[in-house]
């Protein structure tokens, strides 16, 4: 047992992955000399080199092209885009190449890529700093998406995204960087693609993912208090997703809210209310309801506090669900 | 730049690291324009003539000190967190005001996030700036009213829109209107991306009247420039079939006067230029960068010695063509700049909630509008509670 | 009256736009002298000359970018992208510039941009020329995105999408460019951004846009013939959504499908099944269910027949709905 | 490329038109490579000797033969419904055989859509490419076994595999392994996507051993070369701080010797070359254009004179290095080839519809297995269905 912040035990997790492999290799802006803006490759150009550890020029198609050329010559790159307003440049690499070569070459050129991007909002940045993109990802068949809540997941999550013979977009919630929590670095840790019930309920089942796991267990927190017992899912893996977990659970509450920051429309909790609604149609007491950004532009950030959602608007919907 | 030693030990295992690097200071001569020494010398070059008043003179000058107080204020006023994050312009206010000085009221300027001295020179309110950065708007200023473009985060997007306004002016030129030029801002680590490039292209093809401007201050966050070029970086667009030229960007009277001339080029319908403003960082990346990590303090004292402001200072004071009477004049009214930006900084009221949902369309939808009622019921449900 | 292929409808809509509006602009690869690879700008460029139809450089990026600067300049830009499956080099500007501007300027920088996408599959064509791209779309927030079905809707839905002072992504289905139809260009059209019901029904409320429009009409067909009622709704406007039509329509049937030749998850079926169950959950039957391509990545044209939702596909989810 | 003067015409209103046009034909001399004459005279340079047998003569005259029959071959079959689209190679071969023929085995090799040449001269069965424009698979052949990337579609995109897997070979070799170099290829129309302009600069940053090989055939599409640059394209690499070449791309020798002497710079570290082999798609853009739309038969006619198996047949014979039966055999040889093509591509199975789930992941998730089981099921439903 050691205590990590989740920036912390996403920085062990990647000396860890290089260690075990060579051809793991670090690629992305400010991620050498500097160890990355938020310092999540902290000291790893110095213990494993430039050549490993490589500060790119500026251009994220650039950083994931070259990824995928260093897959096919048999690297495992993990490429950091410094933000997630800052990953479409690289938006037509990754949905027409690295998504698509696997099934292009009938596996014959698997892309064991790792695509870290920090995610979301709450602190405080300008424009382009606080994007939830990860449903632009999730709709594109050929990756892998994930997203990490705690330290625990970020230390164990990534080495197994690293791992994975196929591409990863793993999230990162950038405002839980500082969060600290215990990590046992013996534990076998559940899959990769595998939800996980963080909290158990009976009345109300609310998933969330990323930076809105803390939330979404405040908000339990909370409801307990006024005698409401809301059972807490923490996705993890938003493609493909882990529902089974999910529709045990609906089919005890009869009722599903799911949360997250990203914009509501077409956000992941557009396909999850689908999903759980087909296979839960006769044990569903309310519609599957949905917490999320508005469907505005991110705001300054002078109102990103009214634009996300929190403690309060998950506990109105919750209530929503319940008086339906 | 200065590759520091130390730094160079660490560069080299890396593969390619065997490519030429930078000049230290590229001297003078035809591939570095400058007119003004770091020590204040006026030298003359034949391709760029400039005959400045002393009035002028002394108004860059006042320019320069101006603009650097306004930085100086706003970098307090992040550390005292009134500001969310400040991008310092301090060692580029000759290459800013110079190039925004060089506008004519018809020309149009995309400028990045950094470009403070270009917005003072196009009478953007500097609280209108700061608005930005404390995080109430993302551009506090009327881009349409001040030629000025609101600052463009995504790095390099804006070179685009300048070539397209570009042909814009174009085709309103065929419809008989007043000549103009579109001014592109752009960063050295900008000319990686691959959008930059296009314009660049775009602009070649299309001979469009626009100027890229790139303030080469050695830096891109903490990849130094070597990262994104081995060769300098005015030498490219040669390749695309237009000239590039290399200006002391810590000379105001250089770049005055080179993009000027590339300004009037583009207006007459001779095509694009490149001027790559060869200049320093002096600060951080922005407030929260910790230069420490990756440069050398060495390399700022030697830069200390190029300042922009100082060597202005220097010709005006030596010439006689300003008196100390006018430098306490300049530092006072910076003074009341300062003390301006501080208090309508501090009186600055926080924007409404509704206005997110007030200008996501021209023609809003339905959809957002019932998203605005359901934000306000659900706020009133607040009403009265303690928070 | 006048009867025209779709392509056709097309060609004439931007004709007439060009001649109401001096400031419009096309710009696409190949759109001038060729007439575009469909033909759709045929015989623009010598009627307009060659500063309104512009033959670009091979860069979707550049295409939109300085469509943004001519947009700020006063200028209608109407971008056609070649084939869906090269929108993604230029999602960058779309998504954080095109999408965001007027927001980021208050109003003050109006983006009256279009751009045209060919999209679908079906007409037996290499890699990434088959694509459904639209749920990108819909997802960005500040963008609007509308699908045509026919050539009515493709002559009156473009010139009404040129004219929005807002962007639209404008999607064409390329299957259907040599359909023909009548079409009266003296009418007053409907609104832009409205969906409508195009075939009476009462037992099945069945959603469609674009290339599936058709097919749905011709399950609907067949499904008479054996007695079932379906109803039909052609969405037009995927972003806003106007789902006033379809829920007074579910309201009455009690059972949905929508179908979208997109790949399934978070597609456009996702975000309707979520709020059609939400606005009308006492009135459902069975959940709402979605026939949509299938999570993989577009597969060789001999094979895209058995990808694609087609007639026997739509009724065979139409049964799984009436015997839920 | 000759800009016919009707062409021309339509050209000149366009705003920027006034830019300078590409020669009609770049004379020889240094920025002009040619071992070969249209004419079929063998002509010497200094930089590019090249000392060949007549062996090898014969060979390269074999490999033109037989890529030009195949795709003869495959046009035909597209006219006769039995593939969905084909990319003619026409007028082409002497680039791609002789940069394919250039490669060592431990090369790696990154195609467009077009590069049948290079795929002959890799050993890739021509029926694994014609399994791709049939709609059998989206490539057929063993990108790994055979050192030959799958096509790529979309512009542009592969020249940043190939920099990043030259990137690899970098890092291979310091953990000592054979040198090898990457090459990638691209058209004239592929220089204006930024991905590319991208490659060129990580290229040269990192030095990496990638040779980019740009077959300006003169159109994209409807595009003449103009529409992408206003000079000629090898110019472009000294901007990004390396060498550019242009290269007489219908003769052989000529290609072979540049191509050689530039994968050998890129294996021995000293880094990336541009080269811009000057030839002409003689056909359409695929099966689907239609070039009489977009540029006039004259200029076909003029290149038809440059054409790149004649100018090797006529040195050939007239020089005695190769006799009548020779010829005779390579025409026998190119129709066996053909015949074998057509019966290949009538005799290719269908592929399972199951194929389609797969191969999207290495590791297939429950979501892709399940909806192949539904996919089967309702298949199934099918059976004994007439249909
Ligand atoms: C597309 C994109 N990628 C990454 C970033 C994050 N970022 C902000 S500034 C910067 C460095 C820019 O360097 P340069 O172009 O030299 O401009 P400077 O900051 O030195 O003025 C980076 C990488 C961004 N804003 N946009
Ligand atoms: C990103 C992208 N945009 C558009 C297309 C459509 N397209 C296919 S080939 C082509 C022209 C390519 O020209 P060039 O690079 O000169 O290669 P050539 O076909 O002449 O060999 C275009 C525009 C594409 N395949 N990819
Ligand atoms: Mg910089
Ligand atoms: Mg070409």
């Amino acid at each position: 047992m050691t205590t990590l912040t989740l920036g912390k035990a996403l920085n062990s997790g990647l000396r860890k992955a290089m260690e075990d492999d060579p051809k793991v290799i670090l690629m992305g802006e400010d991620i050498g000399r500097l160890g990355g803006v938020f310092r999540i490759t902290d000291g790893l150009q110095k213990d494993f080199g430039e050549a490993r550890v490589v500060d790119t020029p500026l251009a994220e198609a650039g950083i994931i092209g070259t990824a995928v050329g260093l897959a096919m010559r048999g690297y495992r790159p993990v490429c950091e885009i410094q933000f997630d307003g800052f990953v479409f440049p690289a938006f037509n690499q990754i949905v027409t190449q690295v998504a698509k070569i696997h099934a292009r070459s009938r596996g014959r050129l698997p892309m064991p890529i790792t695509i870290r991007i920090p995610f979301g909002g709450g602190i405080g940045a300008v424009e382009h700093h606080s994007e939830s993109p990860e449903a632009y990802f999730a709709h594109t068949t050929g990756l892998k998406v994930v997203a990490v809540s705690n330290p625990a997941d970020a230390y164990w999550m990534l080495q197994q995204a690293i791992a994975c013979p196929d591409p990863v977009v793993f999230f990162e919630p950038k405002r839980r960087y500082w969060d600290k929590a215990d990590v046992d670095l013996d534990e076998t840790p559940p899959p990769l693609l595998s939800s996980r019930v963080v909290r158990a309920g009976d009345d109300v089942t609310l998933l969330a993912y990323g930076p809105m796991v803390k939330t979404a267990l405040q908000a339990a927190e909370a409801a307990a208090a006024d005698g409401q017992s809301i059972e807490v899912i923490d996705l993890r893996t938003l493609s493909p997703l882990d529902l089974g977990p999910v529709e045990e659970s609906v089919r005890r509450t009869g009722r599903c809210v799911v949360v997250h920051e990203a914009q509501t429309t077409l956000g992941l909790g557009a396909e999850i209310a689908a999903r759980v609604t087909e296979s839960c149609f006769h044990s569903l007491e309310a519609p599957v309801l949905r917490v999320g950004g508005y469907d505005v532009t991110y705001p300054p950030s002078k109102l990103e506090e009214e634009y996300l959602p929190d403690l309060d608007r998950v506990l109105h919907v919750v209530d929503q669900v319940m008086g339906f | 730049m200065t590759a520091a030693p130390e730094i160079q030990a660490i560069a080299d295992p890396v593969p390619g690291a065997g490519a030429p690097h930078l000049p230290a200071q590229p001297g003078s001569g035809p591939d570095f324009v400058q007119l003004l020494t770091p020590e204040g010398e006026r030298v003359e070059n034949a391709d760029y003539a400039l005959d400045i008043s002393d009035d002028e003179l002394r108004s860059l000058y006042r320019d320069l000190a101006l603009v650097r107080r306004w930085d100086v204020e706003a970098t307090a006023l992040q550390r005292q967190g009134e500001l969310g994050i400040w991008a310092s312009l301090l060692g580029q206010e000759a290459a800013q005001i110079g190039a925004g000085r060089a506008l004519g009221p018809q020309d149009m300027a995309f400028p990045t996030y950094r470009e403070h001295g270009v917005a003072w020179a196009r009478d953007v309110d500097p609280l209108h700036v700061i608005s930005l950065f404390r995080g109430n708007d993302l551009g506090g200023w009327d881009p349409v009213a001040r030629k000025f473009n609101l600052y463009t985060v995504v790095i390099g997007a804006q070179c685009l829109h300048a070539t397209g306004y570009a042909m814009g002016i174009q085709r309103d030129a065929a419809m008989t209107e007043a000549p103009a030029a579109a001014l592109a801002f752009l960063g050295d680590g900008a000319t990686s991306q691959g959008e930059v490039n296009e314009a660049l292209i775009w602009a070649a093809t299309f001979s469009a009247p626009v100027v890229f401007f790139c303030q080469n201050n050695q830096y891109a966050i903490s990849a130094p420039i070597e990262t994104q070029s081995r060769v300098p970086l005015f030498q490219r667009a040669a390749g695309f079939g237009f000239p590039g030229v290399r200006v002391d960007g810590n000379d105001v009277l250089a770049v005055l006067a080179v993009t000027r001339a590339a300004l009037a080029r583009a207006r007459e319908g001779s095509g694009p230029t490149f001027i790559e403003a060869f200049t320093y960082r002096m600060g951080a990346h922005t407030t929260s960068d910790d230069p420490t990590r990756y440069r050398l303090a060495g390399e700022l004292e030697e830069w200390k010695l190029r300042d922009p402001i100082a060597r202005l200072k220097a010709h005006l004071s030596r010439s006689g063509k300003a008196d100390a009477a006018f430098f306490a004049a300049v530092d006072a009214e910076g003074d009341e700049l300062a003390a301006r930006i501080r208090k309508g900084t501090l009186e600055m009221p926080d924007p409404a909630g509704t206005e997110m949902f007030d200008h996501v369309y021209a023609e809003q939808t339905e959809e957002i509008a019932a998203q605005r009622a359901s934000f306000l019921e659900y706020h009133a449900g607040f009403e009265g509670d303690e928070q």
